[in-house]
């Protein structure tokens, strides 16, 4: 079942970031993913970076299908399936958003007043949702050193106490999901991952997102720090498309 | 649960589920898994010569009561799968290798490397499109089918199970020309297709897919039942399959064991284990020993 | 709702939805009602030459999403069916006359006898056992049925469909057989069966039936659309219709009518209204002032 | 979806009815119908003459099945689906339930301080539920006069005043609803009939029920008095088995 909605609105965020919006009648959860189909390009996996009745997809100009989302305009229809996934646990207290390239996107329904962010990208113009988070507390590190710390994302973690948290929660690509998980490691329990691999079904059932014998689409793409510390393929290899190992 | 126990297609199976080929099978990690957490066997995704991608999502459509598929036989090549079956092997339950070909020359080389990897079996994937014939499949032409067999069966020591294409005429010349091997497994998935009026297109990149899941068993009982019956053949059942009341209609029908695909979907890993509950707990009640007992009793 | 009304077949239906042969419409003050109630034809229980009981009942069986039947072409005979062809044709509304019968004669006395009885078209159903094959149905044997189609039209002034089973290996080669006919109907029934465990037995009286109902919406969706698009021959569509959105998708693979028949169990009778009124406010919307105008957008 | 239920009880009502108990979960109200099976015998449909925990099926041997099910013992099994069609409307005050032949089985369910029976037979032998009326406000109708009224089932009806009735309810072969449909009319319109046709379907496909293009199994087996009275099949022609139109 796939529901075709339209785009009522398109922001761009970053440079190379734009956000469209939408309603749909389903109910998301922070954490989870939709399968999103433009007819013509490849159906790809994307988060909800708003998940109250209107919802939007924040997206990162990547390859052909990324690049063909950009073309879309408001009024124009694209088809979702979903949602998919287990969703962040909520917790009460003060909670640490960690989000490296687009990885923000997913935690964007979970900024409120007490949280606290670390925003990672190259360069300044790249930092998405800053702004959303209240009071400034947004730690940003740019590679270039245009914006807060100057490093790569395990230098903001460095800046933070990790022990004021209730939960800290770590989206991006995989190879700064392990950066962080190496740093975090030992000094607090209370850890949960976004983890991301290439999906092609979505439902568990074409193995192409697992680790570890765990469905990405489906036992995730939330896992905690224990089951993330029990995986022996996280942070080191994977399978490509064909099903071919690969090793980051 | 030493009731559920059997011995199917020439291999012993602790528990009578076996993890149909081309879900959950490409990762070792994932087969290992699902072995632990109480396949019997598994079944690898089917392997070819060459690495494939597969086709471009959307490769899957959630349709009543079923899955359409079209994902394009997406696989490593066999030389580069060796890995998965050693990590699959580490739940120490037999390894199934599929694999698929045009020609008997083909299903020969990537069997022996099968062998090499220590699977227990090979299962012959009989519904790729082949080149002979025009647009049919290699399962659905009776000489070729026996060709690829008897080929196989002169050379390779393990047990050969066939697995045939419910989109045939008559099933009955395919399973004949196929009966030399130690399993015929039935059913692959049913020609379909899925179309979404508001973007006026098919949904699947391929266009055609195949129908799995619940919708199908009823076509999958049927062919089970008609090649036991009719020809006394050793059969694995698979198509639709999610309780155990499923598994044990296909027993019913002639099934010596049964594979389950698409119930991984809607139920998880976790339907292995309710099935295999289910039919210890039906034998028990009825005070049967061995589930071959009911092999093919509702035969007419 | 005249938007939505098409020809089709070579007749013309004020609504696009036609009762299926075989469902609630061996009487004719039942086919009469159904055809008040919204359905645009009607097609009759297909009519042989002699008068049979049916099988035994156990003849239906509730499946997941759909309906497994064998009832055995109960029928009065031909020389009994005038009345109730009459009886339905009081709605004012094309009544299509099904026949089945297995060597082109029989088919060619039952469809001069239609003719006299008033219907509008003729629909052949060639899935039935014939003599010449071995087990195999008429249907899928393409010279017979290149015979019946040519045989008939050569003297027979209405429509003929001809109305094709799924289950065979290249639907294309009998739709070829069949092109002359002036609507091929897509599909009948995909063999099927049931089995209750506590029984041990299979639950149809015949064992074999055939599978219907949403179940089946996949598969004959993708014969219709394979058909249009490699053939352009005109198609009505059936199979697992239930809702609008059903009917449109086969309209979208290339069907220019549809027929409704096992949605008739789940929905009533008011099912063709239901489907009449979504595709005319779809076409609204849509600003589509004929359903011509969307048949087999679909197609690639 | 069939259900395999077990015999629990059986009792003989009659010389040529009996009655067989089991525990179903199904909720059944009066009126409905299941399909019955007994594995190597025709699937037929059944009233049931008992709707709460434990159902009943009250059965008059007839052919072959119902002396198959005759043959059923506390520990068989049948096999059953339903329930079917749709139930005999509730109503407040008095009621009357008249039941020819097997006819009192669908309407024993209904049986309570509120009614009185007309129940109809050959002799005295075949009157079927007379005792589970209360203070003998059944009243008996005997073709051979060896119980109650001598006569055929209207001379029964005669005996009552109808308009005391809140609703009549009537089960039996068409036959008799027929005549008695012919003696009510005019008199009242709070009347029910369940009828009854050969069902082979149950579940409105086959059209083997079908009187007046309505199906009994899905459409009936109860209708009221003005539906029966537009009907042009009723009590005067139906299909036979395999579809020839035959006149009562
Ligand atoms: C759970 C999850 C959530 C995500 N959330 C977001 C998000 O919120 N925002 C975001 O920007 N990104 C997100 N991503 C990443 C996003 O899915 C990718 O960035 C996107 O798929 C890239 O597509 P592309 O076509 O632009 O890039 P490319 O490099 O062109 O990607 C390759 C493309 O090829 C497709 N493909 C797959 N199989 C084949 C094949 N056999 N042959 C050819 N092509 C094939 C892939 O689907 C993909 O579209 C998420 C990923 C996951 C797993
Ligand atoms: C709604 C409804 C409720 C009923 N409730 C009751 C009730 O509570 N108690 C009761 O006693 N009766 C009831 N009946 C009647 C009951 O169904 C019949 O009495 C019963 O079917 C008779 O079966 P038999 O085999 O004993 O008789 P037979 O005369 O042998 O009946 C003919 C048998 O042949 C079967 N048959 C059908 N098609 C074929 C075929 N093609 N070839 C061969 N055989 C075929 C029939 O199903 C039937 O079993 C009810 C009927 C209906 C419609
Ligand atoms: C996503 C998917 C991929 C499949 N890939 C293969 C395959 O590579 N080789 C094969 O022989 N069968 C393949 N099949 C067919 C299944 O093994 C099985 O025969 C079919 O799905 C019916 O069983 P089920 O209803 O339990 O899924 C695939 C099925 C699905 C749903
Ligand atoms: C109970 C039943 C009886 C049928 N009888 C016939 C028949 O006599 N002739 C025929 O051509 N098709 C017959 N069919 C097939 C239907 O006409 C139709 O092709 C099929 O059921 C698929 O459509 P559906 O899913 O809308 O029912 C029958 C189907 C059912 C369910
Ligand atoms: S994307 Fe297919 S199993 Fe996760
Ligand atoms: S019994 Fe088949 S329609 Fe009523």
């Amino acid at each position: 079942m796939m529901d075709h909605v339209r785009v009522t609105r398109k922001v761009r965020d970053t440079p190379t970031v734009f956000s469209l919006y939408f309603n749909w009648n389903r109910d998301v959860e922070p954490g989870q993913f939709v399968m999103v189909w433009v007819p013509g390009h490849s159906e790809v996996p994307m988060s909800l970076s708003q998940t109250g009745k209107e919802k939007c997809l924040t997206i990162k100009m990547y390859g052909d299908t990324t690049k063909a989302m950009d073309a879309l305009e408001p009024g124009d229809f694209i088809y979702i399936r979903g949602p998919y996934g287990k969703p962040f646990s909520r917790v009460k207290g003060k909670t640490l958003l960690i989000g490296g390239g687009s990885g923000m996107a997913s935690l964007r329904p979970m900024i409120n007043e007490d949280s606290t962010g670390i925003l990672a990208a190259r360069g300044k113009e790249e930092l998405l949702f800053e702004n959303e988070f209240h009071d400034g507390k947004a730690i940003c590190v740019t590679e270039d050193g245009s914006r807060g710390i100057k490093g790569i994302i395990t230098a903001g973690i460095d800046s933070v106490d990790l022990s004021g948290f209730s939960m800290i929660y770590v989206c991006g690509p995989e190879r700064m999901l392990y950066a962080v998980y190496k740093n975090i490691q030992g000094k607090t329990e209370n850890v949960e991952f976004s983890l991301e691999r290439s999906m092609k079904c979505g439902i568990g059932l074409c193995d192409s997102c697992s680790v570890d014998g765990f469905e990405i689409c489906r036992d995730g793409p939330t896992f905690n720090m224990k089951q993330v510390s029990e995986m022996e393929e996280f942070g080191r290899t994977r399978l490509d498309r064909s099903g071919k190992r690969i090793y980051f | 649960m030493s009731g559920i126990s059997v011995k199917a297609g020439g291999i012993s199976l602790e528990t009578p589920g076996i993890l149909a080929s081309g879900i959950l099978d490409e990762n070792g990690y994932t087969m290992k898994r699902i072995l632990q957490e109480g396949a019997g066997g598994a079944v690898t995704k089917s392997i070819g010569m060459e690495e494939r991608p597969g086709y471009v999502p959307p490769v899957v459509f959630e349709a009543h009561g079923g899955i359409i598929n079209a994902m394009g036989l997406p696989n490593p090549g066999i030389d580069n799968f060796g890995d998965e079956i050693s990590k699959a092997k580490e739940s120490s339950k037999p390894v199934i290798g599929s694999i698929f070909a045009s020609t008997p020359e083909q299903f020969m080389k990537l069997a022996e490397r099968m062998v090499d990897y220590g699977v227990s079996a090979i299962e012959l994937n009989l519904s790729c499109p082949h080149v002979r014939g025009f647009g049919a499949e290699v399962g659905s032409d009776p000489v070729l089918v026996k060709e690829i067999v008897k080929n196989l069966k002169g050379s390779i020591s393990i047990p050969i199970w066939s697995k045939l294409s419910p989109n045939v005429t008559d099933i009955l010349s395919i399973a004949s020309a196929a009966s030399d091997s130690d399993a015929i497994v039935l059913i692959n998935t049913v020609r379909a297709m899925a179309i979404d009026i508001y973007a006026r297109m098919p949904v699947l990149t391929n266009t055609y897919g195949g129908l799995s899941g619940r919708a199908v068993k009823p076509i999958g009982l049927r062919l089970v039942y008609e090649v036991k019956k009719e020809l006394g053949l050793e059969i694995i059942g698979v198509g639709g399959i999610s309780t155990w009341v499923d598994a044990m209609e296909y027993v019913m029908a002639g099934a010596s064991a049964f594979q389950v695909g698409t119930a991984l979907w809607n139920h998880g890993r976790s339907v292995f284990n309710e099935i295999n509950e289910g039919l210890a707990s039906f034998m028990n009640e009825h005070n049967i020993k061995s589930l071959a007992e009911l092999r093919g009793v509702a035969i007419r």
